[in-house]
């Protein structure tokens, strides 16, 4: 029949008329559910910042800007201010893609509209604590670190000793086979380096310790094949 | 004077009349022209109110206003090719002017003269307010034949519009 | 209730007559007043439809509509209409300055002169004339020149095509309309509006004449270039046609026009095929109301369920589907009269 | 007292502005809305002098009313006309269509 399909079309929206409208959200009062990604506005973290100015060459918009000084007695970058100018940002996200210490970062925040421009533009100063915290935590960080780095040393010593010593014995830890302790004992006798990184390993993870181990044997083992042909 | 409240419409009326009729002959601009001579015929749309000519003022409005003018407009549109301040100007050789001019002069006041200082045999209208009934018997009447001729002209002149207006296809 | 205005007016002509005017001046103040208050009604009427367009295609398509100011939003209409007022009135600099000036003003005008011959309610007519019908037709057909001037005025090519395509629409639905309209005259045997109502005492006229109320009602919304019907507008390709280059209140009164046409040819159509004001129990003038905004409510919805025609089917459907089904629809009429009146049923 | 002596003289003075407009201007368009001018000055004789000689019958209505007609039917075919001259001269002034003058 002619006119079949409007009819329907009608009957459609005459339907879609009374259906319960709960797929508006009705957004001042009930605040829109935002996905995990979303990007709302971009904030700053100044505690993080190392100030290398990867997120500032990043930036198609010229977006961020940033303003340092040299500080005198460690001679690295301080950062003194940080600009986001938030009317230029397209949220493109290279910014915080790229960031090694995660100091940029999107918030859910999007009510972003401001009266005046010059509120637009988010200006981060140093905070005066953070520089109270730095000179504290310098002097207690070297005593700490010197002590650490002493005793680090000191391990590592005593446990090249030991393998000098008495390779089938502590290498027995890291490897079952007598055979194999036997060519890795060859194998680090030869080479001062290897021995060094061996026990620097088996100090601090033997897992790691035992695969490069096996890795170090299978090398030899075919070298020596290789030979006996020859 | 006692103006009635009908005098007073008669006089607004022939004065807009006039008046827009005059901004058709005098405006450089064609499309305004086109624009004065709607309100031109509206105008005498509402003289023919004033006479107690109802339908026939109706369809001058639909028949004149709404359509022909329309169609005047359009074809402007459509042969408008220059600076619209200018299409609408006098006749280029003065002489032409000079006669329409002497021409409608002479014959307007010979006419509004003459008109002037005749009597005529004016009759008292019978009230009957029936004009459409009147009309319609006439037109069924004793004029159904011209009424029918109308008809047929206004078919001929349509389909020959539309021949003229779309051209010669070339074969 | 039910001779609430037709008192008020008597009033105030008796009160007028009492001051010493003469009957003719003061049936002519009774006129401007009649007029003021059409002009009040429109504009009513403009603000609820507009809240109500936007509620209706809300809801057609699962979303709210407006519903921040007042219930339901309903406020919502008065905030914009302070917005428009308020607004600059810019007019661009190589128009043709008069006509784009005057062209809404022109349509406004032609909108509120429908209203004259509208039977609001039992003996409630501004103008009782006894070619009711096709004063209605005629000064409904002026607003083409409306647009045209509102095209030309603008001197940007969209709104001239916007023009010339309202006018080319307007111009080709105005016949299949006038004809559709005919049956009904036919029936009732009169032009005069309330003569065509008192016909309706027994039996709706859409009963009668269907056909007849199905080409009136597509022909009505592309006269108003409404619905599936607005090519003119076209917002997507013409951005608003004829309307693109105004601004303010120049807008709004464009605005303003199309819906009073709206509330026109909708409560002719009440008139013509619904019975106009004749219902039980209620006053009269409420049961022109109820009906005319039902009938508006169905514009919407058609509105609001089609996409738009293309430009070359809207002609040719007017000329080669409406025509004719129309005149068609004349010519049954007729017979079908001649077959009663000698069976001697009518 | 507006009589049929007022009728006439303005039908009379827009049958003059119609006559001048035919007479003096250079586009055919522009003519030809002189002419429905003189057109609708004869209708408002015809009108007034059925109102106020026969007022008893309406010949005088019948016959604007075929006027009317008759326009309809000469603007549809002189703009008909007109454009398709203009295809051809690509101008709409009077004194470009001299084919037939030789």
């Amino acid at each position: 029949m002619y006119g079949k399909g409007l009819l329907k079309g009608l009957w459609i929206t005459f339907k879609h008329s009374f259906e319960k409208k709960d797929l508006v959200v009705r957004y001042p009062e009930q605040m829109p559910h935002l996905q995990e990604r979303f990007r709302g506005s971009l904030a700053f973290d100044f505690e993080k910042c190392i100030a290398c100015g990867i997120c500032i060459r990043n930036c198609p918009n010229n977006v961020l800007s940033m303003e340092t000084a040299k500080d005198e007695d460690s001679k690295k970058k301080k950062l003194m201010q940080y600009t986001i100018d938030l009317q230029y940002c397209m949220f493109c996200n290279l910014c915080v893609e790229d960031c090694p210490t995660n100091s940029l970062y999107f918030t859910h925040d999007f009510e972003l509209s401001q009266f005046h421009r010059d509120d637009i533009k988010r200006v981060y100063h140093r905070p005066p604590e953070l520089d109270q915290q730095e000179a504290a935590q310098k002097t207690s960080d070297q005593d700490t670190q010197t002590a650490a780095d002493d005793k680090k040393e000191k391990q590592l010593r005593a446990m090249i000793n030991a393998i000098n010593k008495n390779p089938q014995k502590v290498l027995a830890r890291v490897l079952d086979g007598e055979e194999q302790v036997e060519v890795l004992a060859a194998v680090l006798m030869a080479d001062e380096k290897k021995l060094a990184r061996m026990a620097e390993m088996m100090i601090t993870d033997k897992e790691k310790a035992k695969k490069v181990a096996l890795a170090f044997v299978k090398k030899e083992l075919k070298e020596r094949e290789k030979g006996g042909d020859q | 004077m006692d103006i009635s409240l009908a005098d007073l419409a008669f006089i607004i009326l022939a004065g807009f009349t006039l008046l827009t009729a005059l901004g058709v002959v005098l405006f450089k601009n064609i499309v305004h022209s086109a624009i004065m001579l709607v309100f031109s015929f509206l105008g005498v749309a509402g003289i023919y109110f004033t006479m107690h000519a109802g339908f026939l003022g109706l369809v001058q409005i639909l028949v004149y206003a709404g359509a022909i003018s329309v169609l005047i407009i359009f074809a402007i549109m459509l042969v408008m090719n220059q600076d619209p301040e200018k299409t609408n100007l006098p006749s280029p050789n003065i002489p032409n002017i000079m006669a329409g001019t002497y021409l409608t002069i002479l014959l307007v006041g010979a006419l509004v003269g003459s008109i002037w200082f005749t009597s005529f045999p004016e009759k008292v209208a019978p009230v009957s307010g029936d004009e459409l009934g009147l009309l319609t018997g006439l037109m069924l009447g004793d004029y159904v034949i011209p009424l029918e001729l109308a008809a047929l002209l206004l078919l001929v002149a349509v389909v020959g519009a539309i021949i003229l207006a779309r051209g010669a296809e070339h074969k | 209730m039910e001779h609430w205005f037709t008192d008020i007016a008597q009033a105030l002509v008796n009160w007028l007559m009492g001051l010493g005017l003469s009957a003719g001046w003061a049936d002519f103040v009774l006129l401007i007043v009649q007029w003021l208050c059409i002009v009040m009604i429109v504009t009513i009427n403009v603000i609820i439809l507009i809240w109500l367009e936007r509620k209706v295609s809300g809801f057609i398509q699962l979303r709210l509509g407006p519903n921040r100011l007042g219930p339901y939003g309903a406020f919502q209409t008065i905030a914009d209409a302070i917005k428009l007022l308020t607004k600059e009135d810019i007019i661009p600099s190589r128009t043709d300055k008069w006509i784009f000036m005057t062209a809404p003003l022109f349509f406004i005008v032609v909108s509120v002169m429908l209203y004259a011959v509208i039977p609001m309610g039992d003996g409630m007519q501004v103008v009782d004339f006894n070619v009711g019908l096709l004063y209605f037709i005629s000064i409904g057909s002026l607003s083409t020149i409306c647009l045209l001037m509102a095209g030309w005025g603008s001197n940007n090519k969209w709104s001239m095509l916007g023009a010339m395509r309202a006018v080319a629409q307007m111009i080709s639905y105005e016949i299949p309309l006038a004809i559709s309209l005919l049956g009904v005259v036919m029936i009732a045997g009169s032009l005069r509006l309330s003569d065509i109502v008192v016909a309706q005492g027994n039996i709706w006229f859409v009963l009668l004449q269907p056909i007849a109320f199905i080409t009136y009602f597509i022909a009505a919304t592309a006269e108003l270039n409404r619905g599936p019907f607005d090519m003119p507008e076209a917002e997507q390709e013409l951005t608003a046609g004829a309307y693109t280059e105004y601004t303010g209140m120049r807008w709004a009164l464009f605005f303003l026009a199309e819906y009073t046409n709206l509330v026109a040819v909708s409560a002719l159509c009440a008139t013509m095929f619904f019975g106009g004001w004749q219902g039980p129990g209620l006053p009269s003038w409420l049961w022109i109301i109820i009906k005319t905004y039902l009938i508006m409510l169905v514009f919407m919805w058609m509105k609001w369920t089609f996409p738009r025609i293309r430009m070359d089917h809207l002609m040719s459907f007017s000329w080669k589907i409406l025509l004719p089904v129309s005149l068609a629809n004349l010519v049954l009429t007729g017979f079908g009269l001649e077959f009663f009146k000698w069976m001697g049923w009518w | 007292m507006i009589g049929l002596t007022h009728y006439l003289i303005l039908a009379t003075l827009l049958f003059g502005i119609g006559l001048f407009g035919v007479l003096a201007k250079r586009s055919a368009i522009a003519v030809l809305m002189a002419v429905e001018l003189m057109l609708n000055a004869v209708n408002i004789n015809f009108v007034a002098i059925n109102k106020y000689v026969v007022p008893d019958t309406g010949v005088g209505q019948l016959f604007a009313l075929f006027v009317i007609v008759v326009a309809a039917a000469e603007v549809a075919v002189g703009l008909a006309l007109i454009i398709n001259i203009f295809r051809q001269k690509k101008s709409v002034n009077l004194h470009d269509f001299n084919l037939l003058k030789w």
